[in-house]
């Protein structure tokens, strides 16, 4: 047993943590989330350059890694900065589907791109009043032509080319439409954590041969891992995030005087500190655990083990770290609060804590 | 023991009631009940229609105008007003300024500003915290330095509520350095027309606007605007803070977010098939927190019944304080958690009057998530739960 | 609304009060738990004199009250000292249903006795196996013979008379059998809390016209009312007991010196025991509550809030006051120790705080 | 990063398994699960069985009889122990005196001692806390003056964990009061024969004997029985007391225990005709502690592999302390929970072995509530969560 990073692990985790502090400061990040596009293309482009999207693909496709850990060490840093460009939604959801195994049709050719930065991906699966439900699909694809809607789709309004589930009878099919394909209409919007989100509506939308990536049981099983990853991404993003909260509490403790003192010298803030220390390090772990059987039979189980606690200890230390913050920890100037707000609001994708309990609770009893 | 309201107070209850839905209009409770910021001329329109009553002032004796409501009363005025969706008057000029007024003011402060306030003349705003008082009030160091028949105040206040609508401010200022941090205090009112106050929005955490920094440069203040003694303002400040706060477990309001919180899990589909508040998990917290309620709306009870009793709530105002700001913060919390993925869009241009934008998913949900990260401001303002736990362990624990 | 008791109520109070300082001290409550008795025959006796057994009965059948506050009132001081002796089982529940206004036979002439002290009761009602679950009854009359088991009866082995549920066809009984009836077998036993109990097992046991208490609706209603206010006797005696832990955590807090100083000096524990006081309020508000409510069309629902509640906090004293006094705590020779026992297992009595909450629930959305 | 363990490990957990499921005798493994206590004879049995593989003391090195264990195999040797059902012998000897007199003990000390703790000649208890002392150690009072070569003892300790069985106890004394507290202490080695020594039963809040008070009443100690230098047992202590504990967490018992709990759960009826297991609110819970178990586990592994890697875990240990006490506790509110009413019985005469009373309920249902209420010592002995929070307050987060 061993919890050292390897070398690789050491360097790729360095270069993203330097990169996020260089580029990815919070000014900058104040100012994008409150410009059109919501993110800045010149650091997405740095990021391919650097190769995150390829650090996150397997070789097979040009791609460095691709295991649980590589997901976790990259999304950890970016997290850490809450970074907003669209990494979870072209690298981890997108580019990862199309460098599955059985992906067919156009698909494989534009990983070159994406690798390079230069083509934008978005899922679009969930629909509408699904709440957290991801077997349901309702859209449907029926002579070439897909009709339906889907909902919340991280990038949506950003991403050049949508990979689509829809329904050809019982068959899950993943397919992609280019943004401005006749018949798509894109809302965007952006979330409460700054990120780019759209409801997509699809009406007779052509869809040839070529553009079907998977379709049946592997689009079902490619899809799974795309969600599981995704959520292992998220986790970790979340895991980084709580690392920049407690340092950023700590720090405030230290500096910050009360009643002629630093309030890190008043025993009740001391131990809610450490109280959320610990669940931090319980995060660590399990997301660890989650990384590690992600290309295993119980996946799923660690997973929603790892979302749910991360959803807990999230709103926990979101909560502790603004409140012993006080008043200026509830202000929009304050990188905290942004923090803050990524931790509770990752609780509303892929699954909250309640729908990853219930997911574990079953998952643990067939075990 | 008896824990029916009396004829008289259900008499009252329904003439309140009745004079709400014949007087408040529409557009107003619409906005209110949202939990969308108002305009200033909806508040002042509001205030003037409810003086014709001479039911805006409840903390002023009915001769300077005020209601002279009970306790009880003023609780079941604003249980009423709350379920109508009338909005809540800022409390700077008719609960905070006004007695001190009253009680400390001269003749002339009295017959110049409490008519003004009672009539919407002048918006009063707040000038008590500044950037590194926090908690540890008394340690504030806006200065004011008295220069023939004016004083010179120079300094920062943050944390000014509403501000950006205010013709005034009153101030805590430090007019003496010597003895005690709270002994060189004094108390001033100050037109923010007067050359070097700028006041600056400060943004909260979810993106609104209802908080300011007000910055003042060598502002000239005359004497006459002094309230009581030089160096006695910590007193004043003290008087006021402790002004009883019927509504400070913010019940009437609670009630109000359970019943749209209910209302939410019964339409809300659960994903799988069924309704949200047939989820055990999420129905349990649900009923975890009604239940808190129902048990924080009868101490609530207890402590204006002593009140109405002539007892002077202390210690009891922080233990309001403090579990009134969880409830209301677990509401908040099951508020964004109800509407699942649809709490992430962050949409405030939706919010603005006219707007003929359409939402994403059931109306009202972009809106909880920012009101959950807004009311962590409960458990902090005001005297922070940590600071209120201090009081309590002193006064009723003697620890 | 007016929350002073009325001057009868606060000498009520005034009388249990000083009586169970007199009498029910601890020092006397340890001999007590670990006598084969289980509690003291003079003092029940003097508890019947002062009339604590009248207090909880209607003026037509010879009591003083039997209101919700009558109940609370006597119940929280007995809590408060964490009295043994029968209150619960002869009084509220026994004495309370003999006093129902329908009841028939031999029963209600059994009262004058009862009030006096000199025959004690108990129901046996939950059997084996139906947890919490008050309406499953598969105990049988049939042709004048009962049959069937009940589990955890309160005060079963010292009763002199238990009122037995059982199935008449689908008609609901209760009857009432002697303890030294032919067929009946009892295997007593001791709680954690000090309290006496007993699985009691029916083996055609003669039961005469003249035995029946109450069937049919009539009975139904009147199980429902008894439980109900057994309920709330648990509930005030919680209430009680939590008081205790209070104010003996808080006297150790000022009086207990660790590193040269009062632990009550410690911002910690200050804020800890500062949230026991909070919850304890709330307790005595759903407590008064529920007490206002017995007679009412939704009791249940507030009965099931207290229950809820009083569980729920009940568990948070007790753990906080053992913690707060370290190793002391967790001693037999504390008062303290058996305060947090009771206040632990009244969870276990006629439905845990889960079973509450579903209750709750339930009719809180019916409502 | 590999989160497997090595083929070296898992060699040695099949060894320590099969060597278990060879020699452990049932009546122990069935006691031991149920959460029994043991007679003497059952520890001293199986520590000579374990000496056998020279198994017994972990944390002394190989030249004096120690196993020589890595902090892995420490830990899957203790994984293999509770999940067959082996008894924990007691500490007191192998991994507290033992460790102390190897560190800081004289030849003769060595050579006396150590053999007989090994073979359970000298069942040894510890005598540290005193009935003032609590959190605060160096407050001790009991007093050992010099008198020739003898020190004459009085005073009075507590919490002597199993002390009823003990034949010697290693004690904190005062021989200096000059200085700080923790400057006059010194280290000594008591024969409870001795005149003067006397041992009372400490009965805990569930009923059980495990834990005794001692008296000293000028008893007489051979200077010999002093460990290390006069006024210097302070620092024998704290490197007693931070000797490495790996099993701190007690994550391979909480791991029964949820094995326990889950079975429970499984064959309870929920009175409503399903199971308990199938109840979303106690599901709900069960799953909570399971993911927090789950965790957990991965935590203390990872400070295993710090300490193996030669890292001396300090702040991680008080870490691993807390939150492990929490989830046992948790755990054992559970058990009780589950049970549902058959957590009340309270029998302990049924425990007693050769016992032929009838249980009440299902088969150790009554114990439940014994071991919740017992188990809140997890968050009290060794340093209370509040001292451990302290701990790390300091040394991690340097406030």
């Amino acid at each position: 047993m061993d919890f050292n990073l390897s070398d690789d692990h050491r360097m790729l985790k360095d270069m993203v943590s330097r990169f996020v502090r260089e580029q990815c400061d919070f000014e900058s990040r104040l100012k994008l989330i409150s410009s059109e596009k919501g993110h800045d293309e010149a650091v997405w482009a740095q990021m391919a350059e650097l190769g995150l999207v390829a650090a996150v693909l397997p070789e097979r496709v040009g791609g460095l890694g691709g295991s649980g850990l590589d997901i976790m060490v990259v999304a950890e840093e970016l997290g850490r900065k809450i970074v907003v460009e669209p990494f979870l939604a072209t690298a981890v959801l997108g580019a990862g589907l199309l460098a599955e195994e059985g992906a067919e049709g156009r698909g494989p050719a534009l990983l070159d791109d994406v690798i390079g930065g230069g083509h934008k991906l978005a899922l679009a699966h969930y629909e509408p009043g699904a709440r957290y439900n991801a077997a349901k699909v309702d859209a449907t694809i029926a002579g070439g032509k897909l009709s339906g809607s889907k909902s919340l789709v991280i990038n949506g309004g950003d991403a050049d080319t949508l990979v689509v589930s829809a329904k050809d009878g019982d068959k899950l099919v993943l397919a992609l439409v280019a943004k401005d394909a006749e018949g798509v209409a894109i809302k965007a919007f952006k979330t409460h954590d700054g990120f780019g989100a759209a409801e997509v509506t699809f009406t007779d939308v052509a869809v040839a041969a070529d553009d079907v990536l998977l379709s049946g049981d592997a689009a079902e099983a490619a899809l799974g891992r795309a969600l599981a990853r995704a959520t292992l991404a998220l986790c970790a993003e979340s895991l980084g995030a709580m690392e920049n909260a407690r340092d950023a509490t700590l720090e405030y403790l230290r500096t910050r005087t009360q009643f002629g003192v630093p309030i890190g010298k008043f025993q009740v803030l001391q131990h809610r500190l450490v109280d959320v220390c610990l669940e931090i390090e319980q995060v660590r772990s399990i997301v660890l655990l989650a990384a590690s059987k992600l290309d295993a039979g119980d996946r799923d189980k660690h997973l929603s083990a790892a979302k749910a606690l991360v959803g807990r200890v999230g709103r926990m230390v979101a909560e502790e770290a603004v409140q012993m913050h006080g008043g200026i920890g509830v202000t929009w100037e304050l990188e905290l609060a942004h923090v803050a707000k990524r931790l509770v609001m990752i609780d509303h994708y892929f699954g909250d804590t309640d729908y990853h309990l219930k997911r574990f609770q079953k998952l643990s009893k067939a075990a | 023991m008896r824990l029916e309201y009396s004829e008289e107070d259900l008499a009252f209850r329904a003439e309140v009631r009745s004079f709400l839905e014949a007087r408040l209009p529409s557009h107003i409770a619409e906005r209110t009940k949202a939990g969308l910021a108002l305009e200033k001329e909806d508040y002042l329109n509001w205030q003037r229609t409810l003086q014709e009553k001479q039911w805006v002032a409840h903390a002023w004796p009915k001769e300077f105008g005020g209601s002279g409501f009970t306790p009880f009363q003023k609780h079941i005025f604003e249980e009423e007003c709350v379920r109508a969706g009338a909005p809540e008057l800022p409390p700077f000029g008719l609960s905070m300024l006004g007695p001190v007024i009253i009680a400390f003011g001269s003749d002339e402060q009295k017959a110049h500003y409490l008519p003004r306030i009672l009539d919407g003349t002048d918006w009063w705003c707040q000038g008590y915290s500044e950037p590194g008082s926090g908690s540890d009030l008394a340690s504030l160091k806006t200065k004011a330095v008295r220069d023939g028949d004016h004083y010179i105040v120079n300094g920062q206040k943050t944390w000014t509520t509403l501000g950006q609508y205010a013709d005034w401010i009153f101030c805590l200022v430090r007019t003496s350095s010597e003895g005690k941090p709270q002994t060189g205090i004094s108390f001033l009112l100050i037109d923010l027309d007067t050359p070097g106050v700028e006041m600056r929005p400060i943004i909260t955490i979810e993106g609104g606007h209802e908080v300011n920094e007000v910055f003042f440069d060598n502002v000239k203040v005359p004497v006459e605007n002094l309230v009581g003694q030089e160096n006695m303002g910590w007193t004043y400040a003290k008087y006021l803070l402790q002004h009883e706060r019927v509504g400070i477990a913010g019940v009437a309001a609670a009630k109000e977010t359970l019943k749209k919180l209910k209302k939410i899990a019964s339409d809300t589909d659960d994903g799988e098939g069924g309704r949200l508040i047939d989820d055990a998990h999420f129905a349990e917290r649900l009923a975890n927190v009604e239940i808190d309620l129902m048990a924080m709306e009868l101490t609530n009870l207890r402590v204006l019944a002593a009140a109405q009793a002539g007892g002077a709530p202390g210690a009891e105002s922080s233990m309001l304080k403090i579990k009134g700001s969880v409830i209301r913060q677990e509401l908040s919390d099951l508020m964004r958690r109800a509407v699942g993925p649809y709490a992430l869009p962050f949409m405030p241009e939706l919010d603005q009057l006219g707007s003929n934008m359409e939402p994403v998913g059931p109306e009202g949900a972009h809106l909880y998530a920012g009101q959950y990260f807004n009311r962590r401001k409960y458990s902090i303002y005001g005297g922070s739960n940590e600071i209120q736990r201090n009081i309590i362990s002193k006064m009723i624990l003697g620890l």
